[in-house]
């Protein structure tokens, strides 16, 4: 558990323990180190970029928590659907989309999944499941849970995974989205990515109870805390989640115990944490560096294949960023499009 | 031509609709089981059961914002506000969640969505229940905005929203709901959005309004009739987009407009058609364009009160003899 | 407890069982005897003015739950504020206002509390500490939430006692309202008038877990749930609640179990419902007959007593009518005065 | 005279009134520790401690409300936004709760509250995070709405809002924030809401505009004085109650008009402002007025895109020399 002053939560009702330690396969292991180390480069070369100007206004950056969306994206089948906020690289790069479209969509270029009209905070992949890219706090949780309402209305048996943040978990229409989902039986798994801070504020500064997994006991949703840095414990507890959604019994809560090595987004200093605080987090703690660990440990890899797969990723998001910065600004004309559809 | 009220009728284009297209469903509070908080949804539980006809809490953040989810989704939902003065609440998924996305998506993610429910004032309910929400989603790119007055412009348009790809505010009047039209037969009487239509035609003065305010219109027209003062009234129906053309039209005819709105004056409908026929037809006006509004006050509850507060058939008619003596 | 079919509720951290047994003077008995009777008569005289044409627009009675608001504003003291949702008739008188303001207002006339501007939903008396009287479901907890910051901003012993309904509970900011009254330890009292039905909408079609007064456990708030049709127990749970509060240890969160005999408003013919419901309560459970029966037990009181009591009561109500019918309606001016406040 | 920033003046603002006032406090997300989120309330934490400057957690709603609430106690909050997006969520405290409850009680429970913060676009922050809302505030009587330009306007028209017994709507623009102004030296520098002031003064064509558009008019007021037109740029600084005579003297002298907003067209301020003029003005108008406004769509990510949507001084002056040709 990322958080180590977080008291135990109250015994949640799924009554799994999460954090317990999991095995893997091999090549899931590769396959999770692989992944979250794209996403990691991924996310340190758009803030090169932004550092360089290349992508204006807010991007917020996932770097820490790449165990989450990781972990959870291997509990899922084709058909279901993901939605989160404004931190959504990372998402998108889960849900399958080339990290060419997604940088050059952080560009503001023609080339981008959004025609560069959107940026860092809104992109979108129905094709991969993946509905966005919100950039108010909280909206998503009633989205997703509008998500989960169109599988259970098709009465198809996907699920619906809501992600949102500590500070999200406040808003008044989480509550009202959590109350809907169970009232409905509606198959929504609600992510909670506790990453501890909302801005530069500490959860125990936005909340007198801190077990956030608790706050869907009112209306009868159990809640799971897992260890948002080890992917495997996420991997495990969104199996189940995704289990007890897909056979009718959902919803379920998750709260993700995460981290995020930088800043809010590229604008914050975040001088209301220590460095000490951070680099203790990345050296004990980091979710990449932990399954290096366990493939080097089983002796699934030794560093010569790891570098080869840091060379492979490199290599894939310098292509992303060549081509991102390749690609056009949008036509002007694109301006007055796709406001509305014409049916 | 049957006769029907403008509750019956916007039924009816929901029921049509849900027969002709599963993917229809009807969501907000009180609109199951207790048939609607103004008996729109009468009956409607009963032929599409609960999957699609559901009742919500009373959350409207929370349904408003559930229903764009399945839209994005790709299920057409209808989502009642009991009123729209409670669709404050939900205001940000209305205009950040639906209005937005096809834009921001770059056309990935379009949101098939009406809102309706009632809009304005009822009667005696004073200020926190009587706001006219016209202007505000008029002001936004990524929406609609229709607010018909006749039945069957309220059934066609209905049906033509829930049919629209793009997030439509469809804005009733509760007043109207009991009020009866004549009304075309045949299940698929549509009317397009974007299309104002000519509710009395006349020579002198134009009137242009929507909703309610046609009666009032209508009712003053009758008025000016007698005093030889020919006016035509047009009835926009959509407020966005807005038919400019049609309004420009009959002013090239009579040359002197008023618009005549319930809601308050400053930045709403009529600033917009007065502001945009001075751009598209300034050398055709005889005198400035008037504005009818309702008063620009907080709605009072007391009767007297309430009454003055909203434009009256007499105020109508009395710009119109202001704007024709002005010659 | 009203509702019969509500299970228990989880063991309240307050831990009283405000359901016990209580007992009371005479002088209290006998007082709220007449207030409770006073709003009986007064919403009953609104119902027929209704009737008559002479109140327009909505009008929610507040019959059947007398014993709440009497209850509670005993355990109150000058400079405690109340506010609550647009049933807020009862609320009005027990804060003392003249029940002739009140039906004036009712009846949109000059001699209304709010000059015929508020009517039947909008009704204030910041001298008695009531801070209305609003129209939007919910919206009054954070507003209650504000007025318990300025008593604690204030640094006085005052309490904000803040209600509303079982259909309100549900809205996303009662949730945010607790969040921060919790978080920041304001004296609010926040009591939810739970009787049964939202409009049209049980509590069962409402929500997947019935026991509102759990609905702050989240955030560290305790519940208590009383017997709302007992004055006796509202009164303690309140006495409980405020004595928390005044001491720095609110907020705190009261169910009161209770139910409306009318409609929603007078506009509702309340078909969700049976008659038998209906009656079985009036006749088992009715605040103000519990009442009687206390005081001509313990004889306090017999037959005649109590028929003077009504006759006072009832002549009041009469001239509170009279009042209001004889009142002009407000001066056309007045539409264009208090928009703003010119300082 | 002093040289300030914007946002120091607001900060100045603040911790002036707070001083004479233990009534005054602040209140919104990372206002206190983070010195807000744009810096604006630097050094009010530290010099007023944390029952006076007090963070949130992100629930506007709750917190706005929590505001009004304590202003009904007859406390004095300053409710900051992060920007005015994110008051959707809160905007039915802001409408209904604030703006309706003097009115609604006949005068006995009045709302001295400030909800201030950044409104309209910041540099590439996209649809969901750049729209301007004058224009729905304009609408709502029971409001005060400023958005002030200069650092000295920022000031004095923060304290004015504080000090006001109504509720006031101060909408701020984060690219102005950094901006320097000479501003007159003086603790008690106040600036009255409701009247607008002359940025330039000129005497072919009048450009009414608020907020950082002023900035962009005095720019085209400079290429158009090298092309020998002499334009008048009328900062209005509040936009309800609206200056009008101001502006009418202006057109009585110039006999032309343009309206610059940032926001979008459909019954924006420049409507309201146009159809204003053309009730009051009519005969002294040369030409129709000319309304520049951003363009009616969601405001685009990409640079250049989003550059477009806006309006710029260049985009000003070739419509000041559109109407100077037209006549
Ligand atoms: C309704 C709303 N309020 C405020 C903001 C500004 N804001 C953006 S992100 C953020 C912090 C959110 O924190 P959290 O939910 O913990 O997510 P994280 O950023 O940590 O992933 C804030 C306050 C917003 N975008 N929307
Ligand atoms: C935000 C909002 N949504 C809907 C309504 C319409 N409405 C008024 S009262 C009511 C029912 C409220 O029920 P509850 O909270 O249980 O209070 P009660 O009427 O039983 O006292 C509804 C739906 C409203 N006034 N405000
Ligand atoms: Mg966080
Ligand atoms: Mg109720």
């Amino acid at each position: 558990m990322a958080g180590a002053k977080k008291k135990k939560p109250k015994s949640a009702k799924s009554g799994k323990q999460s954090g317990a330690k999991q095995s893997a396969s091999r090549a899931s292991l590769e396959t999770y180190y692989r992944e979250m180390l794209t996403i990691r480069r991924f996310e340190e070369k758009a803030g090169q970029m932004y550092g360089m100007g290349l992508i204006g206004g807010f991007c917020h950056l996932y770097i820490g928590q790449e165990a989450v969306v990781t972990g959870i994206q291997h509990a899922l089948e084709p058909g279901d659907t993901v939605i989160t906020s404004y931190r959504c690289h990372a998402h998108m790069l889960a849900a399958g989309v080339d990290a060419k479209a997604v940088m050059a969509e952080l560009s503001g270029r023609a080339g981008g999944v959004s025609k560069g009209k959107g940026g860092s905070m809104h992109m979108f992949t129905p094709e991969g499941g993946f509905y966005g890219g919100h950039g108010i706090v909280g909206a998503q949780a009633p989205l997703g849970a509008g998500l989960g309402f169109a599988h259970k209305y098709r009465g198809n048996d996907r699920v619906s995974v809501t992600y949102f943040g500590d500070g999200a978990a406040n808003q008044g229409q989480v509550f009202e989205a959590f109350n809907m989902a169970a009232l409905w039986k509606l198959p929504v798994i609600f992510v909670i990515e506790n990453n501890q801070y909302a801005m530069g504020t500490s959860v125990a500064r936005s909340t007198a109870v801190q077990e956030l997994c608790q706050r869907g006991e009112a209306f009868g949703i159990p809640g799971n805390q897992a260890d948002g840095m080890d992917v495997l414990a996420v991997h495990a507890a969104a199996k189940d989640a995704v289990a007890m959604c897909r056979t009718g019994d959902g919803p379920a809560l998750l709260e993700m115990m995460t981290y995020r090595y930088r800043g809010h987004s590229m604008s914050d200093p975040a001088k209301y944490r220590s460095r000490e605080e951070v680099s203790k987090m990345r050296q004990e703690r980091d979710p990449i560096e932990n399954v290096r660990r366990m493939l080097v440990a089983a002796g699934h890899a030794d560093d010569d294949a790891l570098k080869d797969v840091d060379r492979e990723v490199k290599a894939e998001i310098n292509d992303a960023a060549e081509y991102a910065q390749n690609s056009l600004e949008p036509d002007s004309a694109e301006m007055h499009t796709d406001i509305l559809v014409t049916a | 031509m049957v006769e029907l009220t403008v509750r019956e009728a916007l039924r009816d284009a929901m029921a049509e609709e849900m027969r002709a297209d599963d993917d229809v469903f009807l969501i907000g509070e009180e609109v199951a089981e207790y048939q609607g908080a103004y008996k729109v949804s009468q009956g409607l539980l009963e032929e599409f059961g609960a999957r699609r006809v559901i009742d919500t809490p009373i959350t409207e953040a929370g349904f408003a914002g559930i229903g764009v989810g399945a839209a994005m989704a790709g299920l057409k939902p209808i989502v009642e506000f009991m009123t729209f003065n409670f669709a404050m609440q939900a205001i940000d998924h209305i205009i950040n969640s639906a209005a937005k996305t096809n834009y921001m998506s770059g056309g990935l993610i379009n949101v098939p969505i009406v809102f309706r429910g009632p809009n304005g004032a009822a009667s005696r309910v004073a200020a926190q229940h009587s706001q006219c929400y016209a202007a505000w989603y008029a002001h936004v790119p990524g929406l609609k905005v229709v607010a018909p007055f006749s039945a069957g412009d309220a059934k066609g348009l209905l049906k033509s929203a829930i049919r629209d790809p793009n997030p439509v505010i469809f804005l009733e009047n509760e007043l109207l709901y009991g009020q009866s039209f004549e009304i075309p037969e045949g299940a698929d009487h549509t009317v397009p959005i974007g299309s104002a239509s000519v509710a009395r035609s006349g020579g002198d003065v134009t009137i242009v309004t929507f909703s309610i305010m046609v009666g009032k219109a209508l009712a003053a027209a009758e008025t000016l009739a007698g005093e030889g003062i020919d006016a035509e009234v047009i009835d926009l129906r959509s407020i966005r987009p807005l038919d400019q053309d049609s309004i420009i039209a009959s002013v090239e005819k009579t040359n002197r407009l008023i618009t005549v709105e319930e809601g308050w004056p400053t930045a709403g409908v009529g600033a917009e058609i007065s502001a945009m026929i001075m751009q598209r037809a300034f050398d055709h006006l005889d005198a400035p364009v008037l504005r009818v509004s309702g008063a620009d006050v907080p709605m009072p509850y007391a009767a007297n009160l309430e009454s003055q507060a909203l434009p009256q058939a007499d105020e109508i008619a009395e710009a119109a003899r202001t704007l024709c003596r002005s010659d």
